[in-house]
């Protein structure tokens, strides 16, 4: 009965979904501001990777709330599964060559990480992406070594330090007499690595807080007492 | 000064609690404090402003419709400053009642929360919309389950549900919104909206009533609120009637308003509000706990709200403001109370509040104020709203509008009456040693001067009003400020 | 249009798993998969036939040949919003399952619907 | 570009058929990994829809971390569905 009712009402949405759809052009040209956005990224961002400008700089209001969804979830994470007993993972150890390859690859995809955070304005990648590349190699570790432990109190500050940046970085386009968030450094060269004002601070901050955040998260869920 | 001030301090504060939660916890509590007496400030300062001429922020310096812009009018200048006020309000509240760990966890959380409204508030962008849309709603699940029992990991998941259906169809509604006018900006997608085809639109806005719908507890849509409302800590009960639901109603109304001025869409408003009110005062009558009582209570207080908005002409907005924030003002006075009442008898049923007046008589004194206040007796507050709700209903010549919502009153006056009567008219049962704290008092004393301040003085407040409401019905003044300023 | 298709199927499929699943990790399941049903269609709206993706980063691109970034860049805030519900929803599940020992939605009293 | 005209049919298929197994596959586990493979499809969609920021984002989150997320809760909690 339930499954019948589900599926009538789930036909309505679709077929207004759908004929809403068909009613769009499919691969037509970009038009209004995302036109644009791709006419002017490089004159008034310095920056070639166009989603990265947007993302960044033309909607960095968004980003910026994004980081604090992340945050919230984390704090949330945190509040919910908060437990004064839990405080070991519950993992088996892993094999030796588990073990030895985590170690070897483990840095490798920290400095991958980084490496696309750093590069969010010239390729693909970001502060997000490489958060959570980061945040993947931490996992990682986690799961060869029982005995893995990131440090709360360094993971805090750095999630913390990171976030104030952030802010910090938008006030200050406001005390320069500016627009919060406005880009207050020269936009350099496109397509060098230091070109773009902000947006590379800023995704880096954004790429440590990420990083920082998802660990957390992971490391709590990990920590947590089998129900 | 500039209106992100509302937006960034709070969000700073999130970001620095944890920070100071290392050195010392009794700081954490103070930071919120501090944030919000800044907050006023800021409200102060901004408001003369706001309320004549609308201020438009632009943010990271690329004009609108490219960046996004903060619209601070005289809509936004007075939601803003009443969120700040309960804010406040109920940060001094929570000062000596969340004493469970992790305690700056709650701070945080709390701060997000604000952050999220007042961007709802501000913005003039759809998609900034849904990012804080779904901040507000994020931190308004994880406060939900904060007290980590039972119910409330019940409640904020069947919350957390609903909510995550709202935000699927925003998110669908906006993209579609794109794909048709490619743009995002408010202002701009209303001077292009009348090219989109009718069929479109529709859906787009039906999109956004049931996204919408759910968060400002609209009929069908409001199942979640009963119980996140009575599961949550008191004072997060507060901050949803007080500060959640009223940022989104909002954000539907100038939606509305803005795009979707069909007259058919006015008369379905005022329906689903009638519907949403009967509903949930019927609701009400039968709850056996107090809170779920206060939470149906406030659902079918956002119906008459809705009601008035549906109407739709300059004196029914002005006074489904002047209830909105009335209303904020008497459910988070009473949610105060009845935390503290709850507190002392030990049980969330209303039948083990009886005697509790002579034990706490400051308390009960409290509660039944804020339950006079609601019903809408004359010297307070809350009477004038519900006159002015009614006689605008009433020149709209929506008789049967009128007779449901007399009908609602009477019910709604029976039930907190009730309620009160357990609290003075029966006789002694147990007596409670532990004393209300004097922050929770001094928290629930603001809340009632304002209140009896608002009520002797209605016409104050209405003054601010008028343009508030004028800013609300007159598209072609907010495009031309938020587009060409 | 075949991406238009397939994203609305996919989000069908989504509400499908969650009006009439029983399991709460189900329901979450479901609620992702609606999720990436809408992200496809964001980018599916965003696209161009014949063009590049929108970053100059060699000479001879030219904007009129370029992807709208705009859906693009609202996927990418989408993305990590949809992370965030999950692991919020998830540790919901788990609190759940230690209160009730069960994950079934008929058993926990009051998420009947 | 006439290998993607059968590609992407294929590859709509294989998504459709992935999100029909994650809801109907009782084993929780296999499901989760009903839901990955709906990611990595995904990515590979965003990527022939010229989006490489986003099949990147993809990739990491959707595949990787969102699946961690899942299977760390069905460690925590029950494998099967009833």
């Amino acid at each position: 009965m339930r499954k019948v009712i589900a599926i009538l009402l789930l036909a309505v949405v679709g077929y207004y979904i759908l004929g809403t759809l068909l009613n769009l052009p499919f691969g037509q040209k970009a038009t209004g501001v995302g036109k644009y956005y791709l006419d002017s990224t490089i004159k008034e961002t310095g920056t070639v990777n166009t989603v990265t400008s947007i993302v960044v700089s033309y909607r960095g209001f968004d980003t910026l709330g994004e980081v604090t969804v992340l945050f919230l979830a984390a704090t949330g994470l945190g509040a919910i599964l908060f437990d004064k007993k839990g405080k070991k993972r519950s993992l088996q150890n892993a094999s030796l060559i588990v073990k030895t390859s985590s170690k070897m690859i483990y840095p490798l995809t920290v400095l991958l990480g980084a490496y696309v955070f750093v590069h969010g304005h010239l390729t693909p990648g970001g502060g997000f992406q490489g958060g959570a590349i980061i945040a993947t190699g931490t996992l990682l570790m986690f799961m060869a070594y029982r005995s893995f432990e990131t440090n709360h109190t360094a993971l805090t500050i750095i999630e913390s330090l990171a976030g104030l940046t952030f802010v910090s970085i938008g006030i200050s386009g406001l005390i320069w007499g500016y627009s919060f968030l406005q880009n207050i450094l020269p936009l350099g060269t496109p397509n060098e690595l230091l070109s773009g004002g902000i947006i590379p601070l800023i995704y880096i901050a954004v790429g440590f807080k990420v990083g920082a955040e998802l660990t957390t998260v992971l490391d709590t869920l990990l920590k947590t007492i089998k129900g | 000064m500039s209106p992100v001030h509302f937006i960034a301090i709070p969000l700073f504060a999130a970001f620095l609690i944890p920070l100071v939660g290392k050195v010392s916890k009794n700081l954490v509590k103070l930071i919120p404090g501090i944030v919000f007496l800044y907050l006023s400030y800021v409200a102060i300062t901004l408001f003369p402003i706001g309320i004549h001429k609308p201020i438009v922020e632009i943010i990271a310096g690329f004009k609108a419709p490219f960046g996004i812009s903060l619209y601070y009018g005289p809509l936004a200048a007075f939601l803003t400053t009443m969120i700040t006020l309960i804010g406040f309000v109920i940060w001094l509240y929570s000062y000596k009642f969340i004493i469970r760990e992790p305690i700056e966890k709650y701070y945080m959380l709390f701060m997000m929360l604000i952050t999220g409204s007042t961007g709802i508030v501000l913005t003039g962008d759809v998609f900034n919309l849904f990012v804080f849309l779904e901040i507000t709603a994020i931190a308004a699940y994880s406060l939900t389950a904060f007290l980590r029992d039972k119910d409330g990991a019940e409640a904020a998941f069947k919350y957390l549900l609903i909510g995550s259906f709202s935000s699927t169809f925003v998110l669908l509604a906006i993209v579609l919104l794109y794909a048709n006018v490619h743009t995002l900006n408010m202002a701009d997608i209303a001077t292009k909206i009348s090219s989109v085809p009718l069929t479109t639109r529709i859906f787009i806005l039906i999109l956004f009533l049931m996204g919408l719908g759910i968060e400002s507890e609209m009929f069908p849509l409001n199942g979640w609120a009963p119980d996140a409302y009575s599961q949550a800590p008191s004072p997060v009960g507060a901050v949803f009637g007080g500060i959640v639901v009223k940022a989104s109603i909002y954000a539907l109304m100038r939606l509305i308003y803005l795009m979707f001025e069909f007259q058919s869409v006015m008369h379905f408003l005022v329906i689903m509000g009638v519907i949403t009110m009967l509903i949930a005062e019927m609701s009400a009558m039968r709850q056996q706990q107090i809170k779920r009582m206060l939470a149906f209570s406030s659902i079918g207080q956002m119906g008459l709200v809705i009601i008035a908005f549906g109407v739709g002409t300059e004196p029914s907005v002005r006074a489904a403001l002047f209830q909105m924030f009335n209303h904020a003002l008497i459910k988070s006075l009473l949610f105060f109370a009845a935390g503290y009442l709850v507190f002392h008898s030990g049980s969330k049923k209303i039948s083990a509040l009886d005697g509790l007046g002579h034990d706490k008589p400051i308390t009960s004194f409290f509660f039944a104020f804020g339950a006079l206040a609601i019903i809408g007796l004359p010297p307070f507050s809350g009477f004038w709203s519900k006159l002015y709700v009614l006689l605008s209903v009433a020149n709209s010549g929506l008789f049967a509008a009128v007779a449901l919502i007399l009908f609602s009153s009477v019910v709604e006056a029976i039930y907190y009456l009730r309620v009160v009567s357990r609290l003075y008219f029966n006789t002694e049962v147990a007596t409670d040693v532990r004393r209300t704290p004097v922050s929770g008092l001094v928290a629930m004393g603001i809340l009632t001067l304002v209140i009896l301040f608002v009520g002797f003085y209605p016409n104050l407040v209405l003054h601010w009003m008028t343009p508030a409401a004028n800013e609300l019905l007159n598209k072609a003044a907010y495009i031309k400020a938020g587009l060409f300023h | 249009m075949i991406y238009f298709i397939t994203s609305v199927v996919l989000i069908l499929t989504g509400m499908y798993a969650v009006l009439v699943k029983k399991n709460l990790i189900k329901i979450v399941i479901g609620l992702s998969i609606i999720d990436s049903g809408v992200h496809l269609l964001m980018i599916a709206i965003g696209y161009v036939k014949n063009a590049t993706a929108p970053i100059f980063s060699k000479p001879g691109l030219t904007a009129d040949k370029m992807v709208d970034p705009v859906p693009q860049a609202l996927v990418l805030t989408s993305i990590v919003i949809g992370l965030a519900v999950t692991a919020v929803a998830l540790s919901l599940v788990i609190r759940l399952y230690d209160h009730h020992k069960t994950l079934d939605i008929n058993k926990i009293r009051k998420l009947k619907w | 570009m006439d290998w993607l005209t059968i590609l992407v049919p294929f590859l709509s298929l294989l998504i459709i058929i992935a999100a029909g197994f994650a809801v109907y596959q009782k084993d929780l586990i296999l499901a989760i990994i009903g839901t990955s493979a709906i990611s990595v499809v995904l990515s590979i969609f965003f990527y022939i829809l010229q989006a490489p920021d986003v099949a990147l984002t993809e990739a990491a989150i959707g595949v990787a971390l969102s699946t961690i997320i899942f299977v760390i809760t069905i460690k925590k909690t029950k494998r099967y569905e009833e």
